[in-house]
């Protein structure tokens, strides 16, 4: 195994990290705080790329405005679809489930009709590095950068400001939230918003790499389910990231070495494995043991 | 009070050195419990005695840290709570759990006919039914019964399922005086029909109108058993309850 | 109408089927210490539940400094200066000490700063572990942290229901001298739970007694170390 | 390289139908089967000529419209292609309706391609000469019309005087869809031709349906190929049309190292399959080959296998929305080897949907696309956009349903009536028309076109240039595997399996 | 107690279901000899269609007794039917000339799914997996099952005699077939056969949620705590239900095959999983007969929006989808089954109290 094998590994390692990541995260912080799977992810994915693409093609911005665009216009869109739809289903999840797929379906068939069946995709920054006889994308490791990024963000929102000191609580106990003064309402509305926002990143970051059809949302929320269930919803960041980098492990070198056939049967096997141990998922694992050990803590 | 073997069938439960922690909490400590057949005992204590953990565990909703329990002589610490309701020991929750969407028949015709044979009439419930006048309310939804008629009809989901050992988690909780009586009249006679009962209650005018033994627990341990007499008359059960121990 | 600071009328509320309050009528006057006494399942944990709002109220009315709070929600009514500490404390086990209290800023919005100082000054141990993840915590230090993260947002009522609970003799007596020099130092209007008789006689000025959902009794100070009456309401 | 004589004046219909005496002169040649065939022919012939053949305009004014069944996908997975195909039906449709048919007609039964000959025994021994001839002989020559326009007066708005009504519900991408849909077209509307499908399971999910009902069927679509079927006619192009062409061209440009990307299902395995053994007899090597299931989108470790492989050029087999990320993703990670392929940018236009210059190195053998720079194309294109404005591209696949529907009109107008057993007669008589991209033939054996291939090439700015092009290439492969429609009525698909010379059709593992 | 003395057509008319009592059995019997008269007028087309559009029912109702009754959502029934329907082609195939062959392989085929469906049921519910994960991981499953099967052209993947397909998927595959009688897509025999699958499932499940089982199983989705402490064993039971809503999607996959000739991996991809959510939701799924009317319509408006909707379908689908679970939760044909019995019993009270 030569050294430029390696390096082309860890490369392949990163880039399958970065996908699974941003395709995960919006969702599973969605799941872990507002406790509803939201089956339309895809679809706000979808409509990210579209804005990127659009914003770029019609109004001539520059490509990281564009971004910023489809991240901030997909964020409120999540907020009225929080508002209006998900609201109503904090008492039935899997009613959400359902309600949103109902979403799902008007989102991508809508775009079908208003924007036809493809786009013209945004052009790509075409720097690439080598290494032996393996050339790379500087843009897959942008990406890998901007998903660590994400989940440095997260985690410090999460861990060193009010809000996220909030959020969590309410996660643990929201009656008790509530009655210290949170507007718990107010904290989901929120989540949902960042959630679909992170999705409408996905989206504008994936746009100069993929193809702009309607139904594009598609080829992110499969190997985003799988994250999720895998990660599991008690600590959305913690969850996404040891399940992307454990399913990346588990699909990289089997795509690698035996095909992507492999790495595709793989990952999706290593769910249910995962899921037969662990059912409430790795971030559900370290929470049991955590508490166990807050009751061996004290006694 | 007679001391039972376990040889002589005489004994129902006997649980030893039961221990449970939740989050740092040590809820139920080192705990021996010994139920007679026929026996009505009451289990009083304070708050967070560990009353409700211990009926977890009795009915098997909770696993032990430590101890086990026999049931009729057998180990039943390892069992499912289906496997303990099938050998005759069956829970009351604290909080009223009937299937409030389905009519008290429904109600009564999920709970009948698990390990008990389905032909024979259970004349305990039918007794039941028509002692607390359930039974010219069958086709109610349950969740539209009052509240003392829910708590009566979670007692007869129990009774249904012809338990050896009935555990009642309060049963009179949020009941009138008058319901507390016909309830603990109730009681008293469901346990001559031959039935052992646990009771954990709070009022004191129902434990005093049933109660042939008590037991007093506190911090997840026995502070002492004996006739309600003996308790009342006790300084110490006195102090815990007023909070000076 | 009165200077109460809390006024409850005719509350009636629970769950379910069953009004576990069936008509409750209290008033605490600013800077009062009350204690609710009563039995197990007399309804006083759903009273402080309902006052709060985590419970809706069916009929009656609750108001604070003489305004209706009947029918805002829960956050609401803390925003306006209501301190909860629940009974069994739900502190928030994963966050650490210092974010349990920080929880407690949402309290009273009407402030201008919060209370650290006082909370750390009362219950040193939480400064000292102020990094410490509080589900690792003891009953008792539970029981403070609960307290101190009312604290923080300078509320002007404090719930309190059971601090007692499942807590060690000399940690109560500890906890009933915090609630005593913030009911005499910082003026703190405190309704409060109670069935230790101990600490009801040491820390109440009058309590309330409670049985089956109605308030039965308006005990006074002298009632309330005559031990008989006391454990008339409260013992077997 | 077929480049061929025809014996027929480019002439209106009337001309062909009303001198069947010529053919039957010229069948006398081809021995026993064409005899048979022939005489049916006549008979066909004599019944319509009872009932007043040549057709009257009298009567055909009183004849319904002809009921055209249409199953495109319009949303769903395959829209993007489906709408395309959609609008080709329509063009062509509102052509034949105003009065305008495709020059051409048939040659007659002897007419170029149809070799018909049954082999005895499915030949094993290298085919290379075939290969390189790019199909077996054929007996008679054509020359095509080199004129611009390739529209002719039919001389009647319609057919039979009667107009093509077009009854198009929407399958919605959905194999169960297209199944009750068919069965609708056939049992309810009573259409009396149905074109249809996409993806190949589309095909397969309907054409039992059609033989079960004996209904004319058209599939408009570059595939696997392989498909015998009395009732079907597939007017795509297949393996050795595409495949053989462009990798003779990407060997003799790029060197005889090959990597094959294809998607992991029927069309991506059996055309690598082709690959795999075409290379040899090519005196070239496939090296490496990898199957993608269709539901990946992400490509790392592909690109990794390829740069470690080092091939000359790339074989791609890749297919659908997922799939096309392969380009800008291996283009960002600097994979500058050139590509080749039967299907990408002629069927999903990347090159217009990505930014330059992911395609750019490409090379695809395609019967159509829009950048066709003949003065014949451009009337066609300029047509196509005064119909349908905001299509992105005109892909081959619509190309392919605009012939296939004039095809039909013409195959019906010789039949003098809409019934099916006669027009698949007509349809079997050799018959040719001027495409836009040129002649096409339908080959009677086989019910497949013989097609004008062109062979694409793709630069940095995404500018289409064709390098080189094959005006006539038959779909010999089934009939070299004895398949003969007209004699011996089958309905399946071949696969390469089946063909002993494909013995190294099993895949090599996934790598 | 009086279930002993219930006979079995007053377990029939039990309170689990929407209709009870004379008016809805006639209305019923009358409904049903509609459908059994239906061939004596309709077109063949029109037969084959509308057996088209029932031969989904007992997927729905399936779906009606796990989600509606036992409180477990899957949106994995499509894989169950799609393994049905490859079970079915593989033996039949291989049974061609042996007489009776396609009955048995209807039998092993639905056992496949029951089976496939057993093995998952104790992967899940002996593992506690929490309920929102269950519908996830079905779509795993299936997803992992359209991925295989699509790459499976060629010949060595063959079963005996029968190619699996690849995507492409397996064609020529035998209609079922009882004596001499063939019960092809366009016969009326399959229709009969079809609407008798239809009632008899309708009717038997109807049974089995109107039993003491079906109470229990009730039980299970109202209060899982409540219903172990009556001593019974959840796990099992929810395993049980799950493997007849399986074996009833099998049902469905092969009357679908036997229909259609034709079976592919996309049966069980994305879209056609929701579908018969899609059906359970909208229709109501605490109702067989709810569903059973929601199946047979939305495949009836699926189908005639894609012959006049065009590419509006999905969308006024997902609209449907949406406004149901917004504004009836309960699912239409319920809500308004609900408000029409309403005022009913009102009355019956009423004369009830006059009369002591």
């Amino acid at each position: 195994m030569s050294l430029g094998y390696l390096v082309s590994l860890l490369y392949q390692y990163a880039d399958s990290i970065a996908f699974l990541l941003l395709a995960a995260l919006g969702l599973m912080i969605i799941l872990g705080v507002v406790n509803v799977i939201n089956l339309a992810h895809g679809e706000l994915i979808m409509m990210g790329a579209y804005i990127t693409t659009l914003t770029y093609h019609r109004a001539h911005l520059p490509l990281p405005l564009c971004m910023a665009l489809s991240t901030i216009g997909v964020g409120l869109f999540g907020m009225l679809l929080e508002r209006f739809v998900i609201r109503r289903f904090y008492d039935d999840k899997l009613g959400a489930l359902v309600a949103t797929w109902g979403v799902s379906l008007i989102l991508s068939q809508g775009t079908l009709l208003v924007f036809g069946p493809s786009l013209e995709s945004v052009p790509l920054a075409a720097w690439t590095f080598s290494y032996g006889r393996y050339s790379f994308g500087g843009y897959r490791l942008l990406l890998f950068v901007i998903a660590i990024a994400i989940v440095l963000i997260a985690w410090w929102v999460f861990y060193h400001t009010r809000l996220g000191v909030r959020t969590r609580a309410t996660m643990q106990n929201a009656d008790m939230a509530r009655a210290l003064g949170v507007n718990t309402r107010d904290i989901y509305l929120l989540t949902f918003g960042v959630g679909s926002a992170l999705a409408g990143l996905t989206g504008a970051l994936y746009a100069p790499t993929t193809t702009i059809v309607p139904l594009m949302g598609n080829q992110f929320v499969d190997v985003a389910f799988i994250t999720v269930v895998v990660g599991g919803g008690a600590n959305p960041i913690v969850g996404a990231l040891t399940s992307a980098a454990l399913l990346s492990l588990i699909a990289t070198p089997l795509s690698s070495t035996l095909g992507t056939f492999s790495g595709r049967i793989g990952l999706l096997i290593a769910a249910l494995v995962v899921i037969r141990f662990l059912p409430r998922g790795i971030s559900g694992y370290f929470q049991d043991i955590r508490y166990r050990r807050m009751a061996r803590g004290v006694s | 009070m007679p001391t039972p073997s376990e040889s002589d069938g005489v004994v129902v439960l006997h649980a030893e050195n039961l221990t449970k922690s939740f989050g740092g909490i040590r809820a139920v400590d080192h705990l021996n419990l010994t139920l007679a057949r026929s026996e009505l005992r009451c289990l009083i204590g304070p708050n967070g005695a560990g009353k409700s953990t211990l009926f977890g565990l009795l009915s098997g909703l909770h696993r032990p840290d430590t101890g086990r329990i026999l049931f009729k002589g057998e180990d039943i610490t390892n069992l499912q709570p289906f496997q303990r309701v099938r050998k005759g020991l069956c829970q009351k929750f604290q909080t009223t759990r009937i299937y409030r969407s389905l009519t008290v028949a429904q109600n009564l015709l999920i709970a009948g006919g698990t390990h008990t044979s389905n032909r024979k009439k259970n004349e305990k419930l039918s007794w039941a039914l028509s002692t607390l006048g359930l039974d010219s309310e069958h086709e109610v939804s349950a969740g539209k019964l009052s509240h003392s008629h829910q708590q009566w009809l979670e007692i007869c989901l129990a009774l249904a399922t012809e338990p050896d050992l009935l555990l009642l988690d309060e049963p009179t909780a949020g009941m009138t005086p008058e319901e507390t009586a016909l309830t603990a009249q109730f009681v008293v006679n469901l346990n001559r029909q031959a039935l052992t009962v646990l009771v954990v209650e709070h009022d004191m005018a129902f434990v005093r109108y049933i109660a042939q033994s008590v037991t007093v627990l506190h911090y997840g341990r026995i502070f002492t058993e004996g006739s309600l007499d003996e308790i009342e008359s006790n300084q110490e059960v006195r102090r815990i309850y007023l909070g000076e121990s | 109408m009165s200077g109460a600071l809390l006024h409850v009328q005719n509350l009636v509320a629970g769950y379910g089927t069953a009004d576990i309050l069936q008509g409750v009528t209290l008033e605490i006057w600013p800077g009062e210490m009350v204690a609710t006494v009563g039995r197990n399942g007399v309804g006083k944990s759903t009273l402080m539940k309902t006052i709060i709002g985590l419970l809706s109220t069916r009929r009656g009315s609750i108001s604070l400094k003489g305004e209706s709070i009947t029918h805002l929600r829960a956050d609401q009514r803390a925003a306006l200066g209501i301190g909860y500490i629940p009974q069994g404390r739900e502190i928030f086990p994963e966050l650490s000490v210092e974010e349990n209290l920080m929880m407690g800023e949402t309290i009273n919005c009407a402030k201008q700063s919060f209370r650290y100082d006082l909370v750390y000054e009362y219950f040193p141990i939480l400064r000292e572990r102020r990094r410490q993840v509080a589900g690792t915590f003891s009953g008792g230090q539970q029981q403070m942290l609960a307290i101190g993260r009312a604290l923080v947002g300078r509320p002007t009522l404090l719930l309190l229901d059971e601090p007692s609970l499942g807590i060690q003799p000399s940690i109560i007596q500890e906890i009933g001298q915090a609630l005593l020099r913030l009911n005499r130092e910082e003026e703190l209007t405190i309704l409060l739970v109670e069935q230790n008789m101990r600490l009801i006689e040491h820390v109440a000025v009058r309590a309330y007694a409670m049985d089956k959902g109605r308030i039965v009794a308006n005990l006074t100070l002298e009632m309330l170390k005559d031990r008989e009456t006391l454990a008339d309401y409260l013992a077997v | 390289m077929n480049a061929k004589q025809c014996d027929y004046e480019a002439g209106s219909t009337g001309q062909l139908n009303s001198n069947p005496g010529s053919e039957v002169e010229h069948l006398e040649t081809d021995g026993e089967s064409r005899r048979s065939f022939l005489k049916k022919m006549i008979v066909a012939s004599a019944a319509t000529a009872v009932t007043g053949f040549p057709y009257t305009r009298a009567q055909a004014a009183e004849n319904p419209s002809i009921k055209f069944g249409l199953l495109e996908d319009r949303s769903g997975n395959f829209a993007i292609f489906g709408i395309n195909k959609w609008h080709g039906t329509q063009l062509a449709l509102k052509e034949i309706n105003e009065g305008w048919t495709l020059e051409g007609g048939v040659q007659g039964p002897g007419g170029p391609g149809v070799f018909a000959k049954v082999a005895p025994k499915p030949p094993t021994e290298n085919i290379k000469e075939i290969v390189n001839r790019g199909g077996d002989e054929t007996k008679d020559d054509t020359v095509w019309n080199e004129e611009d326009e390739y529209l002719v007066k039919s001389g009647e708005n319609g057919v039979l005087g009667r107009q093509l009504e077009l009854i198009s519900p929407d399958p919605e991408s959905d194999n169960s869809q297209f199944q009750s849909l068919a069965r609708r077209l056939i049992l309810e509307d009573k259409v009396d031709v149905i074109m249809a499908g996409f993806a190949s399971a589309e095909r397969e999910a309907i054409r039992p349906i059609m033989d079960q009902n004996k209904m004319l069927y058209f599939y408009n679509n570059q595939y696997e190929g392989g498909v015998a079927d009395k009732y079907t006619f597939c007017t795509g192009a297949i393996p050795e049309q595409q495949i053989v062409p462009v990798m003779q061209y990407m060997i003799k440009n790029f060197g005889p190292k090959i990597y094959t990307l294809a998607a992991d299902y029927n069309f991506g395995q059996l055309s690598a399959a082709w690959t795999r053994a075409m290379a040899p007899i090519l005196s070239a090597e496939v090296i490496g080959e990898e199957f993608i299931p269709l539901s990946v989108s992400q490509f790392a470790s592909s690109i990794s296998r390829i740069q470690e492989a080092k091939p000359d050029w790339l074989m791609m087999y890749i297919t659908g929305q997922n799939h096309s990320n392969y380009y800008p993703q291996a283009d960002a990670a600097g994979v500058k080897i050139p590509m080749g392929s039967s299907i990408n940018i002629a069927q999903g236009y990347e090159h217009r949907r990505f930014k330059a210059p992911a395609l750019a190195r490409f090379h695809v053998t395609a019967s159509y696309m829009e950048e066709i720079p003949t003065p014949r194309n451009r009337k066609f294109v300029e047509r196509w956009r005064k119909m349908f404005p905001d299509e992105p591209y005109m892909a081959m696949e619509g190309h392919s349903a605009y012939v296939a529907t004039h095809l039909y009109a013409k195959a019906v107008r010789l039949a003098g009536t809409t019934d099916k057993e006669t027009v698949i007669k007509a349809l079997e008589s050799g018959i040719g028309v001027e495409a836009p991209s040129g002649w096409v033939f339908m080959d009677p054996a086989t019910h497949h076109l013989s097609q004008y291939i062109r062979l694409a090439s793709c630069n940095e700015q995404h500018d289409i240039s064709f390098v080189t092009e094959w005006p006539y290439i038959e779909p010999w492969w089934t009939r070299r595997l004895g398949v003969n429609l007209v004699r011996h009525p089958e309905s399946k698909q071949y696969i390469p399996d089946e063909d002993p010379f494909f013995k190294m059709f099993k895949k090599k593992g996934k790598g | 107690m009086e279930r002993e003395d219930k006979r079995w057509w007053q377990v029939l008319n039990g309170p689990q279901e929407l209709g009870r009592g004379r008016v809805f059995w006639c209305l019923f019997t009358f409904a049903a000899l509609g459908l059994l008269a239906y061939p004596f007028v309709g077109s063949v087309f029109a037969l084959s269609n509308f057996a088209n559009f029932c031969l989904y029912v007992p997927m729905g109702l399936g779906l009606a007794l796990l989600w509606g009754y036992s409180g477990v959502l899957s949106f994995g029934q499509s894989a169950f039917f799609a393994i049905a329907g490859y079970v079915y082609g593989i033996i039949s195939g291989n049974l061609l000339d042996m007489p009776g062959g396609t009955l048995l392989a209807a039998a092993g085929a639905i056992a496949a799914s029951a089976a496939i469906a057993a093995a998952f049921g104790y992967f899940v519910f002996y593992g506690q997996v929490s309920g929102w994960i269950i519908p996830l991981l079905l779509l795993v499953l299936s997803l992992i099952l359209e991925t295989f099967m699509a790459q499976t052209a060629g010949y060595q993947w063959r079963v005996g005699s029968v190619l699996l397909g690849g995507y492409n998927g397996m064609t020529n595959i035998p209609s079922l077939q009882i004596g001499s009688s063939i019960f092809g897509g366009a016969s009326i025999g399959f229709y009969y056969l079809v609407v008798s699958a239809m009632l008899i499932t309708y009717l038997g499940l109807r049974l089995l949620v109107n039993s003491h089982y079906g109470h229990v199983v009730t039980g299970i989705r109202d209060d899982v705590e409540r219903t172990r402490m009556l001593g019974y064993n959840v796990n099992l039971m929810q395993i049980q239900v799950f493997v007849v809503a399986a074996a009833l999607a099998g049902l469905s996959g092969v009357l679908y095959v036997s229909w259609g000739n034709y079976i592919n991996p996309s049966s069980m991809g994305l879209l056609p999983a929701t579908l018969p959510v899609i059906w359970t939701a909208v229709g109501g799924r605490s109702s067989l007969l709810a569903v059973l009317l929601s199946t047979v319509t939305l495949r009836w408006l699926a189908d005639s929006l894609a012959v006049k909707g065009g590419e509006y379908a999905f969308l006024i689908m997902g609209i449907l989808l949406l406004v149901t679970m917004l504004f009836f939760p309960a699912g239409i044909v319920v809500t308004l089954a609900r408000h029409w019995l309403q005022r009913k019993p009102e009355r019956r009270d009423l004369k009830k109290n006059r009369a002591p």
